[in-house]
């Protein structure tokens, strides 16, 4: 508790939080957030703030900076400006392996899973920092490795089956469809005991029935293991149906943020994403 | 006086430690792989050269002109027999290929010259400059390397700029499917560059034979890791970090050879080495590549 | 599975190419014989078989120079030898690629396979050491004609040595010096890497320090990896005013060592070891840089006996005109010295190996020996060698014995 | 029992540890029989030292995917304080076994001490950078060792970088003699031993990659953003790696140095670091029963040639070349495939032929 209020920060920011979530710490408080790369300014002003359980969806046109935020959030890039709070606590200068420690997971737009192993490796690679056995005890293979990894087996099966990923347990990741891949990558990110999981661009690829399933799993996630949901997503179908917030971004700023009937029916929104592809459609 | 000297003698092995890391960096830039067989072409190209000279009585330049035909074809066949089979595997399968030539080459060498030394005469005709009466020495071997160093370097830049063919290069270098979707034949241009990359060596033979003068089927294959390791230094696959790699390496083994252990320089030299490496992990004009997720 | 079906693939090459030289070994062996390796003795109308002697030392790589010269050597005395009649030398030479350790040992172990009885090497000081403590167990008889090491000779009692040993010649060069240069500035340039070079230095310091020689430039070494570059050692010496420059190494270094001190117009006078023999007839090499070389050279390939002169012209007859240097001779002195005793001691083919150990030390015990590289050679109890040290000027391309 | 079966990694390993044990018990018997000669009893502890190189090479190369130029140096740090070990213990710990065993834990326990030092600053490096600097530190290591002398004597141990500040009382034994290297060395090491060195090399890395650590290490591998945002330790594994690849080189340097009755620091170069890395290429990256046949079959290649002399080296690298060919090249590898296809066609045929 000490270490929260120390680093907490004060100032209050627009928020959006969802009635539930109201009186409790929110997951991800992002401030004033940037990045520039070599002067050309990739995001800037991005503001966002999530609660424990809430499912909140990234949108905006191609090249607007949307993954830059995502790979900002775990601390792939460092941001040039504004700070990212997750559970409360400033990421400034940690690693992505300590950022996840901190309870944020995510996955990738263009899929990156340990293609040479299992599907169920690729879940208990997830599970790593779960998994509780000494180095000693790995090399030797004493009897608490052999414990840790009958528990770790169960519920990296248990995750599989959740995602109903049963039945590809020991296929190879590399070997398996598309859209089984994405729903992989999904269980490898839950299986790091996350508080907020981050999908990029979950939906693409898939035909209507699997998004539709999606939709729903997505959903159950939520209300399964209590955890927030932010993601990236083209498919404007899902973003409306499933999230409960949505920011829009440009250019990378933020050009509207709210509700999806807001958003629908936000003018500046219309104008440079909605509207074009309606226009289209 | 004297440290200007040992900066002479350090420019001197430097200059051809920067003309052979020329010929590594350029095919590790474009082919990316570690040609360790580098060291051993240049070694047949200084006995070739060496053959010309003494045994058929012609000029130096002639002798030169043979060594970079001969090295040109033996580049092209190597690359043809054994490197162009495994395009598109683990970088660490050519690496052992190349391994392999290496081996052959300097195997065959010796059957070929058999190991006993040669002595090569240099192809510097000119007097040596004495400056400060005698206490400098500056022979024409350093000048002519120095000189061969920079107009190769400036002959490679323009060449991968202005050229077709080196465009072709660079566009291989930067993204091999991308290229070769803009219609790059791929494979010829790796094959160009190691010919480009043998004729080099064979330079780089004929110019090392000149400074060290004793020519073995072995010659080649410590100074090519010095270089190896100068063109890391430098940054590699970048032109002018071969070269400033090269010189800084000569420079720094003289130096820690005239001013602190002639016993541990190996140790000192690799040392600095790694401590450059740490500071700036792609050497000194590399460009550090961004992971893109 | 792919892969270990490549695996498998690989697996049957290599097998392939066992099976390849098991089938073709007896034709090999027996090209061999012809020009170099193995030179089959006939067992001379029912006589005793020949006596096996064999040699290891680096046949391939960057030191098969001195491997190759003292192989070359070794097949001349032989050929002699069983040209005489009598007692027939059957000879075999392997490859330990101057290795100290591993490969040095499988080449004894091949030759103790093919039922050597005496054991003719090994050529550098590395393989020796490892070798010496193998022959001194299995108590073969182990007479090395180049590797100088004190410890070489130390390893057992039946480990005896051809050439000098290192500190020996670094104290008689101290020695010379202080009789011909007593005032000299002295530098020493010497190859830290390598045992041969800084055992005579180890020795030359020691015996100049107590003869109250000027030694100026004591750290200006290189070792194998970076002697591509000695102008920096010359240089040291050249500033520190040396009048006298100590080269304890090979010819292969040294002829850099001259050609950079002329560029550069430094003429002290060089004074080189027994390895520095063979300079004179590098290819290429220009043997004016050489003039006024003082070395200590058992050896020399111009000298006038009818010894020597026989032995140079039938050393160029088989090596392609190459002039033999001075391993080459010790490698003829060691077949000769084992013949001698032999003959002496009545072994032959039939005589175990560790039987005829135990006859050779009583041999080499009392022997004199008369050979290319000295008269009156005798052993002492550790196996070193006893010869004359002969001191030799270079002049106009020649030896010239220093008076 | 059964279900571990199943598995197929567990079936692999088994098979490793069968292949070794019954090639152990094979040349055992040989050896009790008499048949082997000389050079073939010779071949049997570098053989063993080789394969664990290879082994613990394959971990950082094959399975790590970072490329490693100075595993002799590791080789070499053992090997060096193995003897140092085993000289100093003579008169505490008679028994020799148990020597060889302190030289080999001592040897390795260094090696992998130096690791995590180099490691530390070198480990941020990635690709042919830190092959570079491996290539580096194998250079420095035997530079300095190849110019250190150590010796023992009624005073205690002493070392030095020159012989004139080296003194040792009369009686004093030299143990590393500069560029002689180490002399004199009591030689400790044996097949029995060496097969346990195999054993317990196999042990810990089949262990290793079948663990947690294994998966992030591969993971690591495969793809190291990845297992960075689940939360994997990149450096730290990668450390991990380096370090019980170079503490089981250094156990298996021990043993190799107390096999020979000397050795010089010129052995550890970057040759010997290279024709380790080719048996671990020839053998399949990541694939321990690959790097086990390899080493044994490539160690015993150039003595299986001697009877070609002169062209043994000649032949060794043809050979070298032919094979990477043949194991890699997509070309060669379609052209053997139709040459099997016709192989087993006309095997087929004359089947049918027959039914006919």
């Amino acid at each position: 508790m000490n270490e929260y209020s120390r680093k907490m920060l004060k100032v209050p920011t627009y928020t959006l939080l969802r009635e539930q979530d109201k009186d409790k710490l929110p997951v991800l408080d992002v401030r004033n957030l940037g990045i520039d790369f070599g002067g050309l300014t990739a995001v800037d002003g991005f503001n966002i703030t999530i609660g424990p359980t809430e499912i909140s969806g990234l949108i905006g046109p191609n090249g607007a900076g949307k993954t830059t935020i995502f790979n900002l959030l775990t601390s792939v890039y460092q941001p040039t400006r504004g700070s990212i709070l997750i559970n409360g606590i400033d990421t400034k200068g940690m690693t992505t392996h300590k950022v996840n420690k901190l309870g944020i997971a995510r996955t990738f737009q263009n899929i990156r899973l340990f293609t040479d192993m299992t599907a169920l490796d690729n879940v208990k690679v997830g599970m790593h920092n779960e998994i509780k056995c000494s180095f000693l005890s790995s090399l030797l293979h004493l009897p608490s490795y052999y414990k840790a990894e009958k528990k770790a087996n169960q519920k990296a099966m248990e995750l599989l089956d959740f995602m109903g990923l049963a039945d590809v347990a020991d296929k190879k990741a590399g070997s398996l469809p598309y859209g089984v891949q994405r729903r992989l990558e999904i269980v490898r990110a839950l299986a790091t005991n996350p508080s907020i999981i981050l999908l990029d661009e979950p939906a693409a690829g898939m035909n209507p029935s699997e998004t539709t399933e999606l939709m729903h799993q997505i959903r159950r996630i939520r209300d399964t293991f209590h955890i927030a949901i932010f993601l990236i997503e083209h498919d404007m179908n899902l973003v409306m149906n499933v999230c409960e917030a949505i920011a829009v971004v440009n250019y990378g700023r933020i050009i509207a943020k709210g509700t999806p009937e807001e958003i629908r029916q936000n003018p500046a929104v219309i104008e440079a994403y909605l509207g074009r592809e309606e226009a289209d459609a | 006086m004297q440290i200007l000297q040992y900066l002479i003698n350090g420019i001197s092995i430097g200059s051809v430690y920067a003309i052979i890391a020329l010929g590594y960096t350029m095919v590790y830039g474009i082919a990316k792989m570690l040609n360790f067989a580098h060291g051993d072409v240049i070694m047949v190209g200084a006995y070739i050269s060496f053959c010309v000279t003494n045994y058929l009585g012609l000029p130096s330049f002639v002798s030169v002109l043979a060594a970079v035909v001969v090295c040109t074809v033996l580049g092209i066949v190597i690359e043809g027999l054994a490197y162009k089979p495994l395009r598109g595997t683990p970088s660490l399968a050519v690496l052992i290929t190349a391994i392999g030539v290496s081996y052959f080459l300097q195997n065959a060498a010796q059957l070929i010259w058999s190991s006993s030394p040669k002595n090569f005469t240099s192809v510097v005709t000119m007097d040596p400059i004495v400056l400060m009466d005698d206490k400098l020495v500056i022979t024409g071997e350093v000048l002519l390397t120095v000189a061969a160093c920079i107009v190769v370097m400036v002959g490679l830049t323009l060449f991968t700029s202005k050229t077709r063919t080196g465009k072709a290069m660079r566009a291989v270098s930067e993204d091999r499917d991308a290229a070769q979707l803009m219609g790059i034949n791929v494979n010829r241009t790796i094959s160009t560059t190691f010919a480009i990359g043998s004729a080099l060596a064979a330079i780089a033979g004929v110019l090392l034979c000149s400074t060290v003068p004793t020519l073995m089927p072995t010659t080649g294959s410590m100074p090519g890791i010095r270089a190896f390791t100068a063109a890391v230094f430098g940054g590699i696959g970048s032109i002018p970090g071969a070269m400033l790699g090269g010189i800084l390496l000569g420079i720094i083994e003289t130096f820690s050879k005239a001013y602190l252990s002639t016993q541990f320089s190996d140790a000192i030299v690799f040392s600095v080495l790694i401590i450059i490496l740490l500071v700036k992990p792609a050497g000194l004009l590399g460009k550090q590549i961004q992971e893109k997720v | 599975m792919k892969k270990f079906v490549a695996l498998l693939l690989a697996c049957l090459m290599v097998a392939s190419v066992f099976a390849g030289c098991g089938a073709s070994e007896p034709k090999e062996t027996q090209a061999a014989a012809n020009n170099s390796g193995e030179t089959q003795a006939a067992a001379a109308d029912g006589s005793a078989p020949a006596i096996k002697i064999g040699l290891t030392g680096p046949l391939t790589g960057g030191t098969s120079e001195y491997g190759l010269a003292v192989r070359g050597g070794m097949e001349i005395a032989v050929a002699e030898i069983n040209a005489k009649g009598g007692l027939q030398i059957d000879f075999k030479a392997e490859d330990d690629e101057a290795d100290g350790s591993d490969k040095a040992v499988s080449a004894y172990n091949t030759l103790k396979d093919w039922g050597m009885q005496i054991f003719a090497g090994a050529v550098t000081t590395g393989s020796s050491l490892a070798i010496a403590a193998e022959a001194a167990n299995d108590q073969i008889f182990m007479l090395t004609p180049s590797a100088s090491a004190v410890d070489v000779a130390m390893t057992g009692s039946n480990i005896y040595q051809m050439c000098f040993t290192d500190p020996n010649q670094g104290a008689s060069a101290a020695e010379l010096m202080s009789q011909k240069w007593p005032d000299a500035t002295i530098g020493v340039i010497y190859d830290s890497s390598d045992p041969y070079s800084s055992g005579i230095v180890e020795g030359f310091l020691a015996k100049a320090e107590e003869l109250g020689l000027n030694v100026a430039v004591s750290d200006a070494s290189f070792t194998a990896d970076n002697k591509s570059d000695l102008s920096t050692q010359v240089t040291k010496c050249k500033d520190a005013g040396c009048d006298l420059v100590f080269l304890p190494f090979y010819y292969t270094e040294a002829s850099q060592v001259l050609t950079y001190a002329n560029t550069v117009g430094y003429k002290p006078t060089f004074f080189g070891c027994d390895g520095m023999d063979g300079i004179l007839n590098v290819e290429g090499f220009d043997t004016s840089l050489a003039e006024g070389l003082v070395l200590m050279t058992p050896f020399d390939a111009n000298a006038t006996d009818d010894a020597t002169v026989s032995f140079v012209t039938q050393f160029k007859e088989n090596n392609d005109g190459k002039v033999p240097n001075q391993f080459a001779a010790d490698g003829y002195d060691v077949i000769y010295a084992l013949y001698n005793a032999c003959v002496a001691a009545g072994i032959d083919g039939n005589t175990p190996a560790e039987e005829a150990c135990a006859m050779l030390q009583e041999q080499f015990a009392g022997m004199t020996f008369d050979g290319l590289t000295g008269k009156s050679m005798t052993w002492d109890e550790n196996g070193m060698i006893s010869k004359a040290p002969a001191a030799v000027v270079v002049t106009d391309g020649v030896y010239v014995p220093m008076d | 029992m059964k279900t571990m079966l199943k598995n197929k990694n567990t079936r692999t390993n088994l098979l490793t540890y069968l292949v070794v044990i019954v090639a152990f018990v094979v040349m055992q018997v040989l050896n009790s029989q008499g048949v082997l000669g000389s050079s073939m009893k010779g071949y049997l502890v570098p053989i063993c030292v080789y394969i664990s190189l290879a082994v613990s090479l394959n971990l950082l190369v094959g399975v790590c995917g970072e490329l490693s130029l100075g595993h002799a140096g590791f080789m070499g740090i053992g090997a060096f304080s193995g003897i140092v070990i085993a000289a100093l213990l003579k008169d505490t710990i008679p028994n020799d076994a148990l020597r060889l065993v302190c030289a080999m834990f001592g040897g390795g326990i260094l090696a992998g001490f130096v690791g995590f030092i180099i490691g530390v600053p070198v480990l941020r490096l990635r690709g042919d950078y830190l092959a570079i600097v491996t290539l580096a530190f194998g250079e420095i290591m035997k530079n300095i060792v190849g110019n250190t002398y150590a010796g023992i004597d009624d005073t205690g141990f002493h070392m030095a970088v020159s012989t004139s500040k080296m003194k040792l009382e009369a009686g004093g034994k030299y143990i590393i003699n500069g560029p002689l290297g180490a002399t004199g060395v009591e030689k400790l090491a044996t097949f029995t031993m060496g097969f346990v060195l195999v054993l317990f090399t196999l042990f810990v890395v089949l262990n290793l990659i079948n663990s947690k650590e294994g998966r992030a290490i591969k993971a690591v591998r495969d793809n190291r953003i990845a297992a960075e945002s689940v939360g994997i330790n990149v450096t730290a594994f990668r450390m991990k790696a380096f370090v019980v690849s170079a503490f089981l080189a250094g156990m298996a340097g021990a043993l190799f140095g107390l096999n020979y009755s000397s050795i010089t620091a010129t052995k550890f170069n970057f040759n010997t670091s290279i024709n380790i890395l080719v048996f671990v290429v020839l053998g399949g990256m990541g694939n321990i029963l690959g790097s086990v046949i390899s080493a044994t079959l490539l160690y015993v290649l150039p003595e299986a040639l001697r009877s070609l002399e002169d062209y043994r080296m000649i032949l060794y690298a043809v050979v070298l070349i032919v094979v990477m060919l043949c194991t890699w090249s997509p070309k060669v590898k379609e052209v053997l495939s139709v040459v099997t296809d016709k192989v087993s066609g006309i095997f087929k045929r004359k089947e049918a032929g027959t039914n006919e």
